[in-house]
């Protein structure tokens, strides 16, 4: 019974977390503030739900597999943070689509003189 | 209360139908694909929902198998279909089929109707 | 504890209307990417409590959309570079996009 | 309560996969319709959740967050290299539809006629048990304890065979579309990214929780959801994270190699049902060999599956950065 609760709020915090993650990326002004709500959700908010499942967990193959969700995500958000976070800086193309990177003609041209 | 098969079952139908809205009037050929990878997951989501309606325990286990490799399937045929598109690009410079152009759509180079017609004479795989 | 577990996936579920909005309203690609990140979690969050409520076995699903979750990232970081298959952390000029970003930017940006 | 809670998600659930359709077919924005096709593949794997269709919540879930994703955003990025940006064509996007808008409404009306019917259909659909109890009476003699890998492997292995057989045609087809100078080539661009780098170090940590996963999957697949095709869904995945990082290039479409990974699932599987045809029936697998014999089919089609799909995903063999029919025809060193 005490196990259940200590679920609940646990859970009950993980959403409060993902609430905050969806406001953040409503109502933040900028691109890079939308990713730090991103973050937040995926970190903390994922983590606090494992933890409360984690609990309930039937057996240790279950609870095994819990803890490589969390740490595949944070892997994954980390990642996807810093490379999105660098790509909307080097790119300014990147405010309109992967559509406008070859907007300028010759452009491409110009990106594999570059790249060699 | 209303059982999951049911209400996924209605919601598969009307995926085909909105699916079917968008091949027919999007003119670019990627967002033809889209639509028509969304009738594709209609028809699936139909398919297994009728054979989820009347079951003990879950989905009929021969469904399920049908449309998983629908499925697969369906990737290898919009993987074939983003080739074709991409290929029907290269040589044309266009994204749409040339009986959809209307007055609204400007070909895209001065001068490409020529180099496209030297590409398809002198390698017609593009 | 079932319904609990249930009731909860739909508020995740609920939550991720907002993501569909930002995906929506853009403006940048990277928004519409972040957005679409946010549901993958969201997703993996609403598999496991799903799994939790009626069936452990459903938590390989929330396995393999946690290992594919930046798989779309990375192919978009790659769309937006220079040549379509690079990696944003090529570019030398990085430091220098970054300090003039830090200091004169912020007016530009704006408009 | 429990139903009351569990109706309530699937309507959400519907309203989700709905909206992210409609949003996928009217966003003004190109990249944006991408986004929404993988925002609707995570949704539509949850409702297979609901429907306990776990092996399928599986394979949709690898496929539209994994594969379907880096497709459709290459294809993006690569159409948009290829056709000129100077008009704002392709920024207005599709919704400059050649159709008047009476020609839209009769679509419309159309469309929804075809979605009412086949609703109308589904609701009077008569009350059937399906195939189900006949597959769990014959479960004991597949070899296997998980239904449906029972169904694809033993009771409908020609419906499986022919399958695979299709996806390597889809593969044929899609090199067929090179030119005959870049034949023997890589496929797809040239990835690269920095040495080191997030990129890379990501593309070094993933793969080993991806193998282990795959081929969790695969063994599992006798007896709880999983199988060749998941596996190998999320096999292919992390083949095209190495290639994507750029720590490993992609193989030449001549590597004798590549052809043997690529074919060696169907000649297993042809090579078994001739066997059984020997024995009596083509494909017919007694029950005493069934398991070692599925493990062994899957095995080899896990292979072959995951070959083909990362290849199908990276497009037709090409030089250089692929732009046009300009290119040199050397390869570019990197």
């Amino acid at each position: 019974m005490l196990v259940d609760g200590i679920t609940c709020a646990l859970i009950g915090a993980g959403l409060l977390f993902f609430w905050a993650g969806t406001a953040g990326i409503i109502r933040f002004p900028d691109t890079h503030s939308r990713l730090h709500a991103l973050t937040k959700a995926d970190n903390v908010g994922l983590g606090l739900l494992i933890v409360g499942l984690a609990l309930q967990a039937p057996d240790w193959l279950t609870l095994g597999k819990l803890a490589m969700v969390w740490a595949l995500t944070l892997v994954a958000a980390g990642t996807t943070a810093q490379l999105v976070a660098r790509a909307a800086i080097t790119k300014p193309a990147a405010r309109r689509g992967p559509a406008s990177t070859a907007a300028i003609p010759g452009d491409t041209v110009r990106s594999k003189d570059r790249a060699s | 209360m209303i059982a999951s098969a049911t209400l996924f079952g209605l919601c598969g139908a009307a995926l085909i139908g909105l699916g079917l809205y968008g091949f027919v009037v999007q003119a670019h050929l990627l967002r033809r694909l889209i639509a028509f990878n969304i009738i594709g997951s209609g028809i699936f989501l139909l398919f297994g929902a009728s054979g989820a309606r009347d079951q003990l325990a879950s989905t009929d286990p021969v469904a399920q198998a049908l449309i998983i490799t629908g499925i697969v399937v369906a990737l290898a045929a919009t993987a074939f279909g983003v080739g074709l598109v991409l290929a029907f690009a290269k040589v044309t410079g266009q994204t749409h089929l040339p009986e959809e152009s209307d007055a609204r759509q400007r070909p895209l180079k001065a001068g490409l109707p020529d180099r496209s017609v030297q590409t398809i004479v002198k390698d017609p795989a593009g | 504890m079932s319904a609990l577990l249930t009731s909860a996936a739909g508020v995740l579920l609920l939550s991720l209307g907002g993501a569909m909005w930002r995906i929506w309203r853009g403006p940048d690609a990277a928004d519409r990417m972040m957005a679409a990140q946010l549901v993958g979690t969201g997703g993996v969050g609403t598999v496991l409590l799903l799994a939790g409520a009626t069936d452990w076995r459903m938590i390989d699903v929330a396995l393999v959309l946690a290992l594919l979750a930046a798989f779309a990232a990375i192919a978009f970081v790659k769309a937006i570079s220079l040549d379509g298959s690079g990696d944003p952390e090529e570019s030398d000029d990085v430091a220098e996009i970054v300090a003039v970003k830090a200091t004169g930017a912020r007016a530009a940006d704006a408009g | 309560m429990s139903g009351l809670a569990a109706t309530g998600f699937d309507l959400m659930l519907c309203a989700l996969i709905l909206g992210a359709a409609l949003a996928a077919i009217a966003v003004r924005d190109l990249f944006g319709a991408v986004v929404f096709f993988i925002v609707y593949g995570v949704f539509v794997a949850l409702a297979w959740l609901r429907l306990e269709a776990i092996d399928v919540a599986l394979t949709e879930a690898a496929l539209g967050a994994g594969l379907t994703g880096v497709l459709m955003i290459g294809a993006v990025s690569r159409l948009e290299r290829l056709t000129s940006r100077d008009q704002d064509q392709d920024a207005a996007g599709p919704q400059s539809p050649p159709t008047s808008s009476a020609a839209r409404i009769a679509t419309m009306v159309g469309a929804a006629g075809i979605g009412g019917g086949l609703a109308w259909g589904f609701i009077t659909l008569p009350p059937s048990a399906g195939l189900q109890l006949a597959v769990a009476e014959n479960l004991a003699a597949s070899g296997v304890e998980n239904p449906v890998t029972a169904v694809l492997l033993n009771f409908r292995g020609w419906d499986t065979l022919l399958e695979s057989i299709v996806l390597l045609a889809a593969l044929i087809a899609l090199w067929s579309l090179a030119r005959d100078q870049d034949w023997g080539r890589r496929p797809g661009l040239r990835q690269h990214a920095r040495p080191g780098g997030v990129m890379a170090t990501f593309g070094r940590l993933l793969p080993p929780f991806g193998f282990l996963l795959g081929v969790y999957l695969v063994w599992t697949g006798s007896a709880q959801p999983g199988g060749a095709f998941q596996g190998g869904t999320v096999l292919a995945a992390v083949w095209l994270l190495v290639m994507m990082a750029g720590l490993k290039a992609a193989p030449r479409v001549s590597s004798t190699r590549l052809r043997w990974a690529l074919i060696a699932g169907p000649l297993l599987f042809i090579g078994v049902g001739l066997a059984g045809a020997v024995a009596g029936t083509f494909l017919g697998l007694p029950t005493a060999y069934a398991k070692p014999l599925i493990l062994t089919i899957e095995a080899g089609l896990t292979l072959s599956i995951a070959a083909t799909l990362a290849l199908l995903v990276l497009g037709a063999p090409m030089a250089g950065d692929g732009l046009g029919p300009d290119q040199p025809d050397k390869e570019p060193a990197r």
